[in-house]
């Protein structure tokens, strides 16, 4: 029965060496030699310490495209022109499924033709070699970005190919990105990766760990996301990470966001054991956008203010191109551009909203309930609480395709645009906090003249992108406007 | 013939929240709808078809691979003995391609219908009750500009 | 000696027939008969009706080009592709100047060679018939906007011509935008303008008038943008106007805007005559901007969360390329649509910033300062009180160009980004409220461990083309962030 | 040869924040600077140069007239007898144009450099001590890009 404990020293080999048999590039890892390298680069590479010691939120938008040559080219302009501080190197949807053959096609095809039909970086068929051509390449800091439910050789090899940082975990990289993996299964490959970073960490190489805190970017109530982030952050620690990231996604109401970005570091750091430095990053709106760029521009703004007044270590950027499709370098720079404009201009102001504490005391109470049922359901161990949480249903994302998660549980928007839950399905959550949303969604439902029914979520999960925050019924008034 | 509609996310793709929109809005609309999920194969839309005996496949694609995924699925189909309306739908190419070019190609793919990622729920099912009740000419197909 | 009285109708009569000869369209002009054109439009198109019955706050962008085709197009445009609630015409230069003949050659220019010299519509040179075919094609209300000392020839026309507000006056329109006219002969102009918009509101078409409350949009303390706009208020008022729009351009904090805009309506309703509806109107940030589209979207983003805060009946919105030149149309619907996404997701979100009501407070003091010294420098006539104050300097306006106004007092931030007087001169203040500046700015020197100087004044005119909202020096440290 | 600089804005345009930095800005960096304010014609500027004896003749303009506002400005300063080096800068088109354009029509009307509004005060100090230093051959005036 698998459980939260550390994977021994010849386990590890044994899976590493197995894995890295899984495709020819494999071979190349060699640990000792990796460290060596990981050595050898300048401090301003060195992702945990220039993330920790920023002194205000570091901006890192997402890019991948499948060739090298490109990747390098595209990251320079994005850390050259747009200003990122931090930089991604975001994964093709091939490799996330572990079929490497089919990324070395699209990888062949690019090189050939010139045409990109792959929609991220295969650092797997790239290599150790065609990573560290990368890292040396640019003058900042890179991130592994994907949602590979198994990371193992991913991992295996972006390690060792000079990246310090990692995002994703064994929940947040399976229910919002698969319906094929189950959880449990999740959960131990994740364990080997999270291992392989504190095997790094040990020589003195701190790999940053990132879970991917905005989950299906739509809607998802702030207290599900940091639980996810805990049980993450908490395994990760287990196997002897020392730097994480803990994240959270743009929902678009100020005062939620804010009270959820300063719940979600004050939860980080008591949940988590002391020898980990939490850091928080703050993702832009992750749900639908607008498709138009200039609303989008709008879009992007809020989530830069929304950082400014919460100041999270680090922003992941959107850009005004993402209704569309894989944004433009342009289009990438301009959003972060954006971004720091308003950071810069809002960030050296005093702005202290009311209700925030009151918000943020709701989701810790929020948060504690279902952190509190894991550890039941578990017997106080996090991994099998996590597995019986998710199967009975105490534990839930909205919108999950995974089937390890039940998807039963339904956001929307009250009154104000925080987001509650409307349908609690089997979710743990104490009556009275039950009885906070309900009366705030009938408050919207009366103010609309209309039943909270499914149309509701429907309407709010299309509400950013038709220009507004709260799927309001057409023809119905507009609130206290 | 039946009114009933299979839909699902092709390929490895795993966006799940417009096919949880339009399960919904077709059977508002009144349809029985089979919603396969995200990361559904070709063989198991072909599969669904045949044992629900559809009137129309319904393919949903996000993430930018969608004209891989659909390589030979009018074949598939046809194999199983499958005959449906096809309609696709979504974010269809990767990067900001222009969407009459990404429509033509998959009209060649064999879909009856190719639909970008800004259509309302309301006019596929429009479309669709159009095409299930009158076998539409192309030049009358060509009206509704999808 | 000349006061605030309302000009006798004969007189009025007398000027207008005078005006009228100085260029030939000025002949087209029939009081009655405009009237009746007035009263044929259809409800959307009045312009007091529309903005005093606005449940949120409407936009408007600024435009002008010299052909009347290439107006109306531009206008269609930026009401069906940018939304605009409301529409502008931008007037040239030349016209602004009463140089009617330079624009006629300029407007011949464009009709020829298809060259836009021309910085604006020219709408004098348009006539009366010319400007109606604008109203009639376009389906929204449309403002003149222009900067013109002398505008009595431009009012008559363009009143005729279907116009139902009318931007300017005698103090916003001469201090900021021009060194050749005395303020003893603006205010007479103005005078006339108002008086005409008060014939025109005494036969039921009631013509809104904005005083330009950004004056000469750079760091710009609020108090002195307030009194000005009660004094222009004032005089419109006694000369029968009725629905006046008080105008307040951005300084780029949040907290000092929103307590700016909340002051400006308050002591707008006290100081102005009951009878008169009172509309405010938010510039986005007046100064400078960055060199960069995508920076200059953040620019305009914070604006559209102050919008979203404050709700002012009216916000005037800016394009990205503000920078370089007057936008294409396309940029300057972008600008509209930007403002409309952020406004629209954040204005149903209860966001109450601490310290506004300190801050209006303050910003209510000076104004009251500001204005006891006009009345008794007047013995209690405004017009009086207002040439004899600007001649003292106890009234004056930063940066101001004109000769009637010393522009010897000097604004800088201070360490929370707000606007501060950094230099008095003669300005009329309480001491207690110097005190407050004087302390403000001495923390901010603190910070930066540099002393109070031009050079501070001169880095925050360029912090946000720049980037940030302080203008820090370089090596400094960055203040608490 | 004295070292006095005659700063304006030309024409009806009243933008006075950049002269105001370009004052402070020149006098700082030690010269004698004769501000004659906005809406100054070409006339004035061509007086006061003489009067003062200027060795350069800054123009600003921002308001887009700059075009019209400079035709026969180097006849004016020659006829009042004016040898100073003329700069202009600012925002000197209306509407989104190439600057090299632009440098290119005010070159052709006689300015010796041409700014554009992103000039940093210090580049057009350091430019001015060259021009009245050295006389400066063509080749070595382009390598300072203005
Ligand atoms: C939310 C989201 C996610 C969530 C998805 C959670 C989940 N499981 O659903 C997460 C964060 C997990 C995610 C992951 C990825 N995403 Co994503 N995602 C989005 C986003 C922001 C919104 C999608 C959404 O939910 N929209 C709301 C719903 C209601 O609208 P919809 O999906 O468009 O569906 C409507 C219409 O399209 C239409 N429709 C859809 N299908 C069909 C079919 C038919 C027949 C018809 C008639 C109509 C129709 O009707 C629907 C209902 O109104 C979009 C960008 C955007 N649109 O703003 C990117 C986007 C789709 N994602 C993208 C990418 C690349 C990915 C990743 C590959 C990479 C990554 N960054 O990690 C992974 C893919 C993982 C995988 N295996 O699938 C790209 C796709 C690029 C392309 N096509 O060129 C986009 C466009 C973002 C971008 N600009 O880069 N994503
Ligand atoms: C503030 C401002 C105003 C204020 C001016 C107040 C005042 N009296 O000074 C107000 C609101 C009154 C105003 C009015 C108008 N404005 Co105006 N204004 C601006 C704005 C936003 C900032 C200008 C500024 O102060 N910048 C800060 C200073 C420090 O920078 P600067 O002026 O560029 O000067 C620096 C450099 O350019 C350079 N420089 C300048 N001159 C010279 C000369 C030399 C020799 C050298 C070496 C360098 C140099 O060094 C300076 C110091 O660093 C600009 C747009 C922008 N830049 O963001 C528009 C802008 C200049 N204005 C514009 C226009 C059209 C007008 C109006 C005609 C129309 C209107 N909308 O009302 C009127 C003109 C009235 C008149 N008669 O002049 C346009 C010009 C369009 C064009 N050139 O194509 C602009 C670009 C806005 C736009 N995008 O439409 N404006």
């Amino acid at each position: 029965m698998i459980r939260d404990e550390r994977i021994p020293s010849d386990e590890l080999r044994r899976i590493d060496e197995e894995i890295r048999s899984n495709w020819p590039t494999g071979e190349d890892v060699d640990f000792e030699e990796a460290i060596e390298y990981h050595e050898s680069l300048p401090d301003h590479k060195r992702f945990a310490d220039v993330l920790e010691s920023a002194d205000k939120p570091l901006l890192q938008p997402r890019a991948g495209v499948p060739r090298l040559d490109d990747q390098i080219e595209l990251l320079q302009y994005l850390h050259e022109e747009g200003k990122a501080d931090l930089l991604p190197t975001t994964i093709d949807s091939y490799t996330r499924d572990n079929e490497y053959e089919k990324a070395q096609q699209g990888l062949d095809k690019a090189l050939e033709t010139g045409d990109d039909t792959l929609n991220g970086f295969p650092a797997v068929n790239h290599g150790v070699d065609g990573c560290r051509q990368l890292i040396d390449a640019v003058d900042a800091p890179i991130e592994v970005r994907h949602g590979t439910p198994d990371a193992r050789l991913l991992a295996a090899i972006t390690f060792a190919g000079g990246f310090q940082s990692f995002e994703g975990g064994p929940i947040s990289y399976n229910i919002p990105y698969t319906k094929r993996h189950g959880l449990e299964e999740t959960i131990e490959k994740w364990q080997f990766v999270d291992r392989l970073a504190g095997a790094y960490t040990e020589r003195g190489v701190r790999i940053n760990r990132e879970p991917f805190g905005p989950l299906t970017g739509t809607l998802v109530p702030p207290s599900i996301a940091i639980a996810v982030m805990l049980v993450e952050g908490k395994l990760a620690a287990t196997q002897g990470v020392r730097s994480i990231t803990l994240g959270y996604g743009q929902v678009g109401n100020v005062v939620q966001d804010v009270a959820a970005l300063n719940a979600l570091k004050k939860l980080g750091n008591e949940y988590l054991p002391d020898e980990v430095v939490v850091t928080t990053v703050f993702h832009e709106w992750m749900g639908g956008f607008p498709p138009d760029e200039a609303r989008a521009n709008g879009v992007i703004s809020l989530g830069g203010m929304t950082a400014a007044i919460a100041q999270p270590d680090k922003v992941i950027t959107k850009s005004p191109q993402e209704f569309q499709g894989v944004p433009t370098k342009e289009a990438n720079s301009a959003g972060l551009r954006t971004t720091r404009q308003v950071i810069d201009m809002a960030i050296e102001q005093k702005i202290d909203i009311d209700g925030i504490e009151e918000e943020q005391d709701l989701i810790e109470r929020e948060t504690r309930c279902l952190m509190d049922t894991i550890f039941e359901h578990g017997d106080g161990d996090v991994v099998q609480g996590t597995l019986k949480a998710f199967d009975s249903g105490a534990l839930d994302v909205p919108f999950a395709p995974s089937d390890s998660a039940k998807g039963a549980v339904l956001p929307a928007r009250d009154d104000d645009g925080r987001v509650r839950i409307f349908e609690w399905a089997d979710l743990e959550m104490d009556e009275d906090i039950k009885e906070i949303h309900k009366a705030r969604l009938s408050q919207r439902a009366d103010t609309e003249g209309r039943d909270q029914s499914f149309r509701m979520v429907a309407d709010d999960v299309d509400a950013i992108s038709d220009g507004k925050l709260i799927g309001r019924p057409q023809s119905q008034p507009q609130g206290d406007v | 013939m039946s009114q009933t509609v299979v839909l699902g996310v092709i390929g490895s793709d795993a966006h799940v929240v417009g096919i949880t929109i339009l399960e919904q809005a077709f059977s508002a609309a009144g349809f029985d709808v089979v919603n396969l999920g995200v990361q559904t194969s070709q063989e198991e839309f072909a599969e669904a078809a045949k044992a629900h005996d559809a009137s129309a496949v319904l393919v949903s694609s996000l993430y930018g691979h969608a004209e891989q995924d659909c390589q030979g699925f009018q074949g598939v189909l046809e194999d199983a003995g499958v005959d449906a309306v096809t309609y696709i739908g979504g974010n269809l190419a990767v990067g900001q391609d222009e969407f009459e070019e990404t429509r033509r190609t998959f009209r060649e793919l064999g879909f009856d219908r190719v639909f970008d990622s800004e259509t309302d729920p309301e006019d596929a099912i429009a479309a669709l009750r159009e095409d299930l009740q009158i076998t539409p000419t192309e030049s009358e197909r060509a009206t509704i500009s999808s």
